[in-house]
C-alpha cells in the first residue's frame, strides 16, 4: 500500500489543514468544518459528519446553500459527541440545527449522545438510509445511508438557506431521503492507512455487490462483467426497490479510485436504463462525490424529483465539492 | 478492590488491545470496516493516559474518567458503547467496593451498553462477551467465590461468549450488512469485550 | 485489470454518450464536444483536445468562459486532423479560432496538419509546456503540457468571453504557459483498456518521480516517502526552473486513482513549501483535473499570477469540470 | 509492380500489425504510451478495408488512400508520420511503377515524414528503420538488382535499423522524455516500419 500522507495517525489532520489552505470560504476548529462567516441569524443551521475517507462528503460540502459545518471523525469512524456537540452549538443562529445523519450505528450514537448533550439549542435529526442492498428489517441495523446524503444535503441546505423553520427543513430532508435509492458495486478493496493492507481480498475476475462506503464487503459476489451488465444490476436493484417514474435526478459516483471516463461509460447505460423505465433523466451528477478513499467501483444513486426539489436542487450553492449559481 | 485495581484494569485493557490491534481490525476487516483496532487502540491509550495524568481519587472516579474518554476519543459504534458501561458502572458503583457491588455495576454498565445499542444475546456483538461476563460474576458471588476466581471466570465466559460468536449471522452493528456472509467470523468488539475480561483477570491475579 | 468499460474498442464513444446524457449544456457530434449554444458572434473560438483518459480535461473543460470545443482522441492518442478541422469550423464565430496544444509530439503533428488544411478560418495557436521534468533541449520533444493546460483554457476562455481580439487571446494564453510549471509523481502505473496491463511495474517500495499524462515512465525511480517529501521534491523541482513569489495560483491534481483525503494531505505541504519560500498561494485547486487514468499520484502546477491574470481566473465558468460565478 | 502488389502490400502489412499488435504496444509501453500496437492495428486495418471497398485504380490512388486513411484515423504522432509517407508517396510515383520509381517515391515519403517530425537518424524513430531501408532500395536500383531481391534487402535494412535504436537515447517523441531510461529499449516505430517492409518482401515473394 502507497499513500500519500505522512503518517496513518495524522492523515485526518493533515487533511483538514489542507483543506484549511486551500478554501478561504471555510474555517477549521477542533476538528469541526465551518463556513468561513459563521452562522446566519434566523437560518436553520445543518450539521453532517461521519468518518473520514468519503471525500469531498461531508467536509466537502460546506458552504452556501449546504451545510453550515461538518464533523470529520478517524478514518471510517464516527465523529465523537464532542465534535457534534462544538458544531451544533457554533453553527445555531436561533433557528435550530438540522443533524444529518447517515444510517450507521456508529454515527447514530454519536449523534443522538450529542443531541442529549447539547443544550439551548433545538435540534432535529433526519437520519439517511438509501442503500437497497441492505434490507430494513428486523435482522439488520437498517438501510445504510450512501449516496443520497449528498441529495439531502443539497436540498435541505437550500431550504434552510431559505429560512424555512427547522421542522419544515428536516421533514423535507426526510423526504428526500424517502425519495432516494442507492446502490454501490466495487472492483477492488480500499485500504485504509491504518489497517495497511485491503480490507477484503477480490480476485481480477470478480467484483462486489452491494457495498457500503466503509470497504464493508457486499453482499454477493459476482464475476467481473461490462459496465451495462454492472449497471443494470444496480439500476434493477434500485428499480426493484422504488420504481423509476417522471424526473429524476441520478448520480453516478466513484468510489474513490475509479476514473471519470468510466463513470461516463456507467451514466450512459444508467441513462439508458432510465430511458428504458420510461422514466426521465432531469438532473444528474457524475463523479467522485461519496467514496471510499481509494476503491474502485461505482454507485448509483436516484431521487424522484417534484418541481419543489427541482427547483431547491438547483438553487445556488458554494461549496468545494459542489458548486454552482454563484 | 480499590482504585489502583481499576487503573491497573485499565492499563492492562490499554496493554492488551494494543498487542492485538492488527487482530482486532483483521477481525473487522472481514466483516466490517477494518477500525476495530485502531479505535480501541486509540481509545484506551487515551484512557491509560488519562488516569495517569491526573489519578482520580474514587474508583468510581476511575470508570467516570474511562467511560467520558472513551466517548470523547473513540466514535464509531465501540466509543458510545464501552463509553457507556463504563459510565453507567461508574455512576452505580458504591463504595467501599466489593465483589457484589462490582458485579451489581457491571451488570449495570452492560444494561446501559445493551439500551444504547438495541442490541440482544446472539446478535453478533460486544454483548454476546459481555452479558455472558456479567452473569459469571453474578453466579461467582452468589456461590461466594474469591475475586480472583470470580474474574477468571467472567474472562473465560467472555472469551467463550466471543468465540461463540462465530457461527452467528449478525442482526446488529455493520456486519449485519453482510447477512449470511457475517457468519463463519468471530465478531470484533466480543473479542475486544473479552481482552478487556482478561484484563481484569490478570490485574488481580 | 478490472474497467467499468463494455470494450476497449468502444470506451471513448460510450464515454462521450455518457457525457452528452449527464450534460444538455454539450453537445457532441462526431467525436468533437462543442457547447451546446453554438459559437457566438465575433466571440474568439477556442479548441482544444488530445488523447482521452485525461478526463475531465478537455471535454469537461467544454463551456462558458472556457472552450469552445474539445476534440477527444483514442485512450492517449492525439485526436485526427478531421475532428480539429470540424471543431475549428464549427466554432469560428468570424473572429478566429485558437488551438490549445499541448506540446506533445502526436498533438502537435496534428493541430498543425488540421491548422493547414482549415480554410477560411483565422487560426492562431499557443503550445502548453509546462513540466518541468524534462528537459527543454535539442535532446528531447520539448516539455510536455500538463496540468498548466487547464489555467490556460481557463484564462484564455475567461479572455475569449470578453470578446478579446485573436491575437490577444493567443498571446495571454502563450503568458500563462510562460508563467506556469508542474511535476507528477507517480505512486503506481496507469492501465490502458487496450493494453490491459500497467504500462510500467512499479514495487509497492518505489514511486516515479517526473511523469507525465499517459503513463510514460518518469525521469528517476525513488523509494516510497512521505507526503512531506515527495511534496518537497515536485515543489523544488518547480521552484527551481521558477522561483516562487508573489500570489500564485497551485493546483494539487490528483492523476486519476488517488482519493481527494490524500491530495488535501498534499495541499497542506504545498501550501507550507509556498509560505516558506514568501510567497503566497492566492488561488487554488484540489482534485482529479488533467488525469491519467486510474494512475495513482499527483502533480503540482503552478502559476505566477498578476492582477488581470487573476481577475481572469475569477471570471464565471460553467463547464462540467470547473464551475463558478454562474 | 501494380496496383495489386501495392494493396497486397498494405493488406499484409495490416495482418503483420494486427499479428504483432501486442508486441508493439509492449515496446511502446517501455518507452512510451502503450498505444503503438492498437493505434496501427486500427490504422491499416482501415486501410486494408477502405482498399477493399473501392478499389482504386491505380498505385498512385492506393497510396493515396493508405496516407489520407492513416492520417484520418491513427491520430498520435505515428498517424501523421506514416501518413504522410505513403501521401507524398502516392504524389511522387510514376506509372508504369519500376522499381527506381518506387524507390525514388519511397524516398520522398520517407523524407516527407522527416521534415514533419524533425526527426534525423539516430534519433530513435521510425526513421531509424525507414531511412535504412530506403537506402537500400536505392542501392538495389543502382545495382540493378531484381525487385524480390531488393524489397529483401530493404527488409534486412529495416530490421537491422529497428534493432540497431536499442542502444540510443531518444531525442524525439514521447521517449525522449524518459532521457536516459530510454536506452536498452528498441523504438516502437522503429519495429512497425520494419513490419511494414517486411510486409512488401513477402507480397513480392
Ligand atoms: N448496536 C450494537 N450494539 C452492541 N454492539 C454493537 C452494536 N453495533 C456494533 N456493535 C459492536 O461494535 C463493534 C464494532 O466497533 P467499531 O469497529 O469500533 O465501530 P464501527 O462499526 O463504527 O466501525 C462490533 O463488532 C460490535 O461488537
Ligand atoms: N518526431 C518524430 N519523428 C519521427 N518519428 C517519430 C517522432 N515522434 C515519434 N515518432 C515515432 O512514433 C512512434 C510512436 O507512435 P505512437 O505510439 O503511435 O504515437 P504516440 O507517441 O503519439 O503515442 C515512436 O516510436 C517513433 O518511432
Ligand atoms: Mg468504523
Ligand atoms: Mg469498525
Ligand atoms: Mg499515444
Ligand atoms: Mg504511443
Amino acid at each position: 500500500m502507497k499513500k500519500l500522507i505522512n503518517t496513518a495517525e495524522s492523515v485526518v489532520d493533515d487533511a483538514l489543514n489542507g483543506m484549511a489552505a486551500a478554501h478561504p470560504t471555510l474555517r477549521i476548529r477542533d476538528r469541526v468544518v465551518y463556513r468561513a462567516e459563521g452562522p446566519r441569524r434566523g437560518k436553520v443551521g445543518l450539521v453532517s459528519g461521519g468518518g473520514s475517507g468519503h471525500e469531498p462528503l461531508h467536509a466537502g460540502f460546506v458552504g452556501h446553500g449546504m451545510l453550515d459545518a461538518a464533523c470529520p471523525g478517524e478514518v471510517f469512524t464516527s465523529p465523537v459527541p464532542d465534535q457534534i456537540i462544538d458544531a451544533t452549538r457554533a453553527v445555531d443562529g436561533g433557528a435550530g440545527v438540522l443533524h444529518i445523519v447517515k444510517n450507521y450505528t456508529g454515527d447514530v450514537l454519536n449523534f443522538e449522545m450529542a443531541a442529549e448533550l447539547v443544550e439551548g439549542v433545538d435540534v432535529a435529526s433526519v437520519l439517511v438510509d438509501d442503500d437497497v442492498a441492505v434490507q430494513d428489517s428486523l435482522y439488520t441495523a437498517g438501510r445504510r445511508g450512501t449516496g443520497a446524503t449528498l441529495f439531502v444535503e443539497k436540498i435541505a441546505g437550500a431550504l434552510a438557506e431559505e429560512g424555512a423553520p427547522l421542522a419544515r427543513v428536516a421533514a423535507v430532508a426526510g423526504e428526500v431521503d424517502d425519495r432516494s435509492r442507492s446502490f454501490g458495486i466495487a472492483l477492488t478493496s480500499c485500504t485504509t492507512p491504518h489497517a495497511g493492507k485491503p480490507t477484503f481480498d477480490l480476485p481480477e475476475t470478480d467484483v462486489e455487490l452491494g457495498i457500503g462506503i466503509h470497504g464493508e464487503p457486499g453482499r454477493a459476489r459476482v464475476p467481473m462483467a461490462s459496465a451495462r451488465e454492472l449497471a443494470g444490476i444496480a439500476m434493477e436493484a434500485v428499480h426493484g426497490d422504488l420504481p423509476l417514474r417522471g424526473d429524476l435526478l441520478v448520480m453516478v459516483n466513484g468510489m474513490g479510485g475509479t476514473p471519470l471516463m468510466e463513470l461516463y461509460v456507467v451514466f450512459a447505460e444508467v441513462a439508458a436504463f432510465v430511458r428504458g423505465k420510461g422514466a426521465r433523466v432531469a438532473r444528474s451528477l457524475v463523479g467522485n462525490y461519496v467514496t471510499s478513499l481509494d476503491m474502485q467501483g461505482f454507485s448509483v444513486s436516484i431521487c424522484l424529483l417534484d418541481d419543489p426539489l427541482t427547483r431547491l436542487w438547483d438553487a445556488p450553492v458554494e461549496t468545494p465539492g459542489l458548486r454552482w449559481g454563484r | 478492590m480499590d482504585t489502583d485495581v481499576l487503573v491497573a484494569w485499565f492499563a492492562e485493557t490499554a496493554r492488551l488491545v494494543h498487542r492485538e490491534r492488527e487482530r482486532l481490525t483483521d477481525l473487522d476487516a472481514a466483516i466490517g470496516d477494518a477500525d476495530h483496532g485502531s479505535n480501541l487502540d486509540r481509545g484506551f491509550s487515551e484512557v491509560a493516559r488519562a488516569l495517569a495524568t491526573s489519578p482520580p481519587d474514587t474508583p468510581a472516579q476511575v470508570l467516570a474518567t474511562a467511560g467520558a474518554t472513551l466517548i470523547r476519543r473513540v466514535g464509531g459504534a465501540s466509543g458510545p458503547l464501552y463509553g457507556s458501561v463504563f459510565r453507567q458502572m461508574g455512576k452505580s458503583l458504591t463504595s467501599p467496593v466489593t465483589l457484589a457491588g462490582f458485579a451489581a455495576a457491571f451488570e449495570e454498565g452492560v444494561v446501559a451498553a445493551e439500551r444504547l445499542g438495541k442490541a440482544a444475546l446472539g446478535d453478533k456483538t460486544m454483548v454476546d462477551a459481555l452479558v455472558p461476563a456479567s452473569r459469571a460474576l453474578a453466579l461467582a458471588v452468589r456461590d461466594g467465590v474469591g475475586v480472583r476466581e470470580a474474574f477468571e471466570q467472567a474472562a473465560r465466559a467472555a472469551a467463550d461468549g466471543a468465540k461463540a460468536t462465530i457461527p452467528l449471522q449478525a442482526r446488529k452493528g455493520r456486519a449485519s450488512y453482510l447477512g449470511e456472509r457475517s457468519v463463519g467470523h468471530e465478531d470484533p468488539g466480543a473479542a475486544s469485550a473479552a481482552l478487556l475480561m482478561a484484563a481484569l483477570a490478570t490485574v488481580v491475579a
